[in-house]
């Protein structure tokens, strides 16, 4: 088995607003092996983006804030650095890209220039060297004219070729990890194809995990080797990504599978989920799913369930299932 | 086959753009450039397509929130595109839309009560006294409760806004309902409870839809018919199951296939399209489709294939069917 | 871009035309002219007043007056001063320059120490120099320019005696080089300090709430996560982006070098193109007035095309058509 | 539906059942606002001091020679002018017509700039070209030289010094509007996009319900800012226009008149407390109202924090 790349133990990140504490990510542990691609799945504000941005430690301060936890990145603890040290780590070891392609490349500096940043700052590269390496990563991407592009500027683009152009930038540096933070969201569906189907390309030549954030269970299926569930700042399952969609555990999950229309699967009514995701606010101890849950119990709205692995590897936190716990 | 709502005629619409020393239209942006179509009474018909298709834009021409270029729109037989102000202003009530983006369709300085029930007091359809009671019914007819007739629409998560929204086109008994993207901003979990929603009201007061959207899954569950747009036209149209089961556009195929489904043990031919979707400003000649079709032969690049009939209502622009 | 600037030249025709109308409209319609103003004595008759005015051309109907004031214009024939008994071209250039030195020398410390502030500020939000800095910046820009010159002046000239009470070169010397420099110099400070000292606090908000803007933006998060320096990125990535509006603000400030400040001019008796003007006004002598105020209008509108023209070259996404 | 929806609400801390509204939630910002209750604070103070404090003092604005020039002592705090009248008094009495001519001339200039603004932007066309073009005009002239030039005519023109206050107000709203007008315009060009917009023309709304209820209340926040604000720059171009004698003059003195007194070079030397109390008064004015604009400004918009 692959060693780890990166391990999130006990995760902490708090967000303190005006209205009190948003707990974003909420004692969140899980890892990623080398060259494994592992979806971070959930709705908005669950959590998953964050989780990401604290990697690479990213979080605005303030409002955000570490608050605890350690993540263990190649055998170091990246909460640990000191800046420059996470500075030589950002775009070098771990690269990200974004949702809005549109927005994520600086208007005013053309494509080249951006994408030679990281050469010349991690790999030491002369002008001249980042130039040509630069080229052959956007020819790598896909795009045509690699020259033309390279003196063009984002806005002369379109949002497909932009992503593009952000793959490349991230990948610049051969990096260990690549985090893509919801990539397709912004972009058409036959974009979209375009776009997995080149992640999953490099990711096999360039032999980088991938931690790819997303909320679209179709992607997961099509993308990931395990998958991790995020609700409300916690994760509350984890698997292999068949063993989850086979046998998925926590209600939540199972709500979310069978709440999704499916192309080919025609169904008389949609199953919901009712309710909403409830305040991040000075949230209690309790399973905060436990009042949209069809299957919530007493011990559900009074203590938080524990994150327990059956014989399977196969990890939720869900008090349903306390009774194979003590098998 | 029921009598048609709706009836759409070539329907062109064009935007100008503008330039030179005299700023003078020096071309158009053909957003949408000859559809025809008609919706039945109690059915939905989907526009489905990639952004910068038209379909917004057919679906914001037909209840004339934009003048049109050229064609016409039949609503009952009235063409809406010649009435007078007033005339249009008494016929509003009947043809409803609810809006994308639930953030931005509310007034956020109006209560919801009186975002909901205005109209209804504008067009004298209620009096003051019952007009509460007409509020609450709609709110709670589309999930939400009575209490929240007094709130703002910021004290709303996205979801409850947009049972607001739809709250406020069905309070004024409208035939026709234009719901342009009305759930692509929404989570998966609450897209769930809006569509349920919406199927539940359709058949209970009869309503006919036009559903505008990107979301082929989506799409296929709350279909009757679809049509699918690529540049200003309509290149495919069929009920639904003939639509899915049966795709005979390259584009229309390409869609499908680039949908990504949840089961990782599906393995499909995925027909990934090259390139970018032209600019509408200045779009290819001949099929539209032909700079991004994996099958395009020379008639493509010179002759606009016809939209025809291929059988049992089936329509098609292509040459290669 | 040569089209647009055609483009921009020519709309700025009616907006002269109706500047210049309404300039002349405001000194035809005043009751005293110049002739009343400064031949009215008891020795004085009617008779040589008439004639007076038939000679500085006072006598003709407005709209006759306007269009040969305005011919003499487009000829750059402003007229003679009344006042100085020449040219108002030659009176102008004899003013403007020391009005040009004074305004260059503010511009520069202006911006250098609002961007200095503005930036730092930006960093470093709600740190103890943003809280500070923001404090004496609002302190500063409310201050009334007139009131600031006359402590100034009161303290460092009158009390301390630091600096001259006002004028540009110290009466009666004839330095020459180096030693004229200094002079001038140091007439300079205190109106230099004045004007500066109230004009950077608009400017030094303005450039921290760009920054503040810039930085919240995803491409500085991109910049971040590609390792760079945080120099790199405040300076590189942020400060361009955040400098594109003040390219506009910069160009909008050049007709003020040209404009002398009035007041200040005259608190510290500053021999600049201000101060005569006010003076012109205190005398009614309107071609001075009238050609001083044509040409400031004029530059503005330059300054307006010019403000275009440099924000489409510095920002790529503009493109000027 | 399977189940009834549970109606969560979205923010829970919200007990009661009535709704904030923006407002509410502006006002809840601003007072927590520390520079916006120390504007508040000295902005009352200024406010009673003009108006109410003359009440309280012991003199009489009437010249009085034998006490003239006097420094400030116990009798007279800020001691006396050239006729022998009592500073104090004359500036409490200053603050009326200053602060009055501030919030009129404001008013003024809302009142052309939102109305020429709202129409521009509203019905767009020829009619918003022709304002546009008008508000083009005025911007390129020069201001200052321009009001200055308004009040020497006000001069020729003989009007009496009681009706000058109301001329004053008039010239300073008169050329200042153009930026509330361009403000009020883009904001309004920016609400006809928003998607609530659209829906008042699909639900078929009244061209006067569609303004009245939808595009004024959102455009109100930045009217308040800006007229707020206008305040503070209607105060110091009335106290330039004064302080060159061609503003207000006596007998109603302004602040600004009263720091004239330093154009004399005796005054100006030997007799400050002639001339900074005004400009103290007038800085602290437009500071309070500066920190107040400010804070509204926050407050209403919370995103754009500066």
């Amino acid at each position: 088995m692959a060693r780890n790349i990166v391990e999130f133990r006990n995760l902490k990140t708090y967000f303190y607003t005006e209205e009190g504490v948003v707990k974003a990510v909420n004692d969140v542990s899980f890892s990623i092996r080398e060259g494994e691609t592992v979806c971070v799945v959930g709705e908005s504000g669950c959590g998953k983006s964050v989780t990401a941005l604290s990697l690479m430690r990213l979080i605005q301060s303030p409002p955000g804030k570490i608050v605890g936890g350690e993540i263990i990145f190649d055998g170091r603890d990246i909460l640990k650095l000191s800046d420059a040290e996470m500075r030589r780590i950002r775009g070098n070891e771990i690269g990200m890209i974004f949702q809005e392609p549109m927005t994520s490349l600086n208007p005013v500096l053309t494509i080249g220039d951006q994408l030679m940043e990281p050469l010349m700052l991690h790999k030491h590269m002369t002008k001249k060297e980042a130039w040509n390496k630069a080229i052959e990563l956007i020819k790598q991407v896909g795009i045509p004219r690699a020259e033309q592009i390279m003196t063009s500027y984002p806005h002369e683009l379109s949002g497909g070729m932009r992503q593009r152009i952000m793959i490349a930038m991230a990948i610049s540096c051969d990096p260990k990890l690549l985090i893509a933070d919801e990539p397709t969201t912004a972009l058409d569906v036959t974009i979209q194809a375009q776009i997995l189907d080149l992640l999953r390309r490099l990711k096999e030549e360039k032999k980088m995990a991938l931690m790819l954030i997303t909320h679209d269970l179709g992607i997961v299926a099509e993308m990931a080797d395990y998958v991790v569930v995020m609700y409300a700042g916690k994760v509350i399952e984890e698997a292999p990504v068949r063993e989850l969609f086979k046998n998925p555990k926590h209600p939540y999950t199972r709500g979310l599978l069978k709440a999704k229309p499916v192309i080919g699967r025609r169904q008389e009514r949609l199953y919901t989920i009712p309710g909403q995701v409830p305040n991040p606010i000075d949230l209690g101890d309790f399973c905060y799913f436990s009042d949209r849950c069809e299957y919530t119990m007493d011990v559900c709205r009074k203590k938080m369930p524990p994150f327990v692995a059956d014989e399977n590897g196969h990890k939720v936190a869900c008090w349903l299932y306390e009774g194979e716990w003590k098998k | 086959m029921s009598e048609p709502l709706i009836e759409v005629k070539n329907l062109k619409k064009y935007f100008p753009i503008r330039g030179g020393v005299l700023q003078r239209t020096i071309g158009y942006v053909k957003a949408v450039d000859g559809v025809s179509f008609t919706i039945n009474k109690g059915e939905t018909l989907s526009l489905v397509g990639e952004s910068g298709c038209g379909k917004s834009t057919v679906g914001r021409t037909i209840i004339r929130l934009y003048d049109k270029t050229d064609g016409d729109v039949l609503f009952k037989g009235i063409p809406i595109h010649s009435l007078k102000k007033s005339e249009l202003r008494k016929l509003r009530p009947k043809m409803q839309m609810v809006f994308q983006d639930p953030f931005s369709s509310l007034n956020p300085r109006l209560r919801i009560g009186d975002a909901v029930g205005e109209a209804l007091l504008d067009h004298g359809l209620v009096s003051k006294n019952e007009l509460r009671d007409r509020v609450i019914e709609a709110l709670e007819m589309c999930g939400l409760a009575s209490y929240h007739i007094d709130r703002y629409p910021h004290e709303f998560s996205g979801g409850q806004r947009q049972r607001i929204g739809i709250a406020r086109a069905l309070i004024l008994d409208p035939e026709f309902i234009v719901l342009d993207e009305p759930v692509s901003s929404l989570d998966v979990s609450i897209q769930a409870q809006i569509i349920n929603l919406l199927m539940d009201l359709q058949q209970q007061k009869g309503l006919t839809y036009l559903f505008i959207s990107h979301d082929l899954s989506v799409v296929e569950h709350i279909s009757t018919r679809v049509a699918v747009m690529y540049l200003g036209n309509i290149v495919e149209m069929a009920s639904r199951d003939e639509l899915f089961d049966h795709p005979l556009h390259p584009y229309t195929q390409a869609l499908l296939s680039a949908v990504p489904i949840p089961d990782p043990d599906l393995k499909r031919e995925r027909i990934i399209l090259e390139g970018d979707i032209p600019s509408p400003a200045n779009p290819p000649k001949g099929c539209k489709f032909h700079t991004r079709c994996p099958f395009a032969k020379d008639i493509c690049k010179e002759q606009v294939p016809e939209f025809r009939d291929v059988g049992g209502g089936h329509y098609v622009a292509c040459h290669l069917v | 871009m040569t089209q647009f600037i055609i483009r921009r030249l020519l709309q700025s025709i009616p907006t002269l035309i109706g500047a210049s109308i309404i300039i002349f409209l405001i000194f035809a319609l005043a009751p005293g002219d110049y002739v009343t103003r400064q031949f009215e004595n008891p020795k004085m008759t009617p008779e040589r007043m008439e004639q007076l005015r038939a000679l500085y051309g006072l006598d003709k109907p407005l709209p006759e007056r306007y269009l040969r004031w305005a011919g003499n214009m487009l000829r750059g024939e402003m007229g003679d001063s009344l006042m100085f008994k020449k040219p108002v071209i030659s009176v102008i250039n004899d003013f403007i320059w020391n009005s040009f030195l004074l305004g260059v020398a503010i511009m520069f410390f202006e911006w250098l120490i609002a961007s200095i502030i503005g930036i730092y500020s930006a960093v470093r939000q709600y740190s103890v120099f943003d809280t500070i800095a923001t404090l004496i910046i609002f302190m500063l820009y409310s201050l009334p320019s007139f009131f600031l010159g006359l402590v100034l002046l009161k303290f460092f000239a009158v009390d301390l005696r630091w600096f001259p009470v006002g004028g540009m070169i110290t009466t009666g010397s004839n330095y020459t080089g180096w030693a004229y420099i200094m002079d001038v110099a140091k007439h300079m400070v205190l109106p230099v300090a004045t004007l500066t000292l109230i004009s950077v606090g608009g400017l030094s908000r303005y450039f921290r709430a760009n920054m503040l803007e810039v930085i919240k933006q995803d491409y500085i998060r991109t910049a971040r996560a590609k390792g760079l320096k945080e120099r790199t990125v405040i300076f590189k990535h942020a400060l361009r982006n955040a400098l594109l509006p003040l390219i506009t603000l910069f160009t909008l400030e050049i007709p003020s070098l040209f404009a002398g400040a009035m007041i200040t001019e005259r608190i510290y008796n500053w021999p600049g193109i201000g101060k005569v003007v006010l003076q012109a006004i205190y005398v009614r002598d309107y071609p001075l007035f009238l050609g001083y105020t044509m040409l400031i209008t004029v530059l503005t509108i330059l300054a307006n095309i010019l403000a275009d023209v440099l924000y489409g070259i510095a920002d790529p996404r503009v493109r000027l058509k | 539906m399977e189940r009834p929806t549970p109606t969560l609400d979205y923010r829970r801390k919200n007990k009661k059942r009535g709704g904030t509204s923006l407002w509410q939630d502006a006002f809840r910002r601003f007072i927590k606002n520390k520079y916006a209750i120390l504007g508040l604070v000295i902005l009352t103070f200024m406010i009673l001091f003009a108006f109410i404090g003359p009440y309280f003092s012991p003199h009489q604005d009437v010249p009085d020679v034998t006490k003239a020039n006097q420094p400030p002592s116990k009798e007279h705090w800020l001691g006396t002018d050239n006729l022998g009248r009592d500073v104090l008094l004359r500036l409490m009495l200053a603050g009326r017509i200053s602060l009055t001519v501030g919030i009129a001339a404001t008013l003024i200039l809302l009142l052309i700039g939102v109305s020429l603004g709202a129409i521009s932007g509203y019905y767009g066309g020829w009619v918003d070209v022709i304002i546009m073009r008008i508000a083009d005009i005025i911007y390129a002239m020069p201001g200052l030289p321009i009001l200055i030039v308004m009040g020497a005519i006000m001069s020729d023109l003989k009007i009496p010094p009681a009706h000058r206050i109301y001329y004053v107000m008039f010239i300073l709203g008169i050329i200042s509007w153009v930026g509330v007008a361009r403000l009020v315009r883009s904001q309004i060009l920016s609400l006809k996009e928003q998607e609530f917009m659209l829906a008042t023309e699909v639900l078929g709304l009244r061209d006067s319900k569609k303004i009245i209820k939808h595009l004024f209340p959102n455009v109100l926040p930045t009217v308040i800012v800006a007229g707020t604000l206008g305040v503070a720059s209607s105060i110091i171009s009335e106290s330039a226009l004064s302080f060159l004698g061609l503003g207000v003059v006596p007998p109603t003195p302004s602040w600004g008149y009263m720091l004239s007194a330093a154009n004399n070079m005796i005054d100006f030397a030997k007799r400050p407390w002639l001339w900074i109390p005004p400009g103290v008064a007038i800085m602290l004015t437009v500071l309070a109202i500066n920190f107040v604009g400010d804070a509204l400004r926050d407050a209403f918009d919370p995103r754009q924090k500066i």
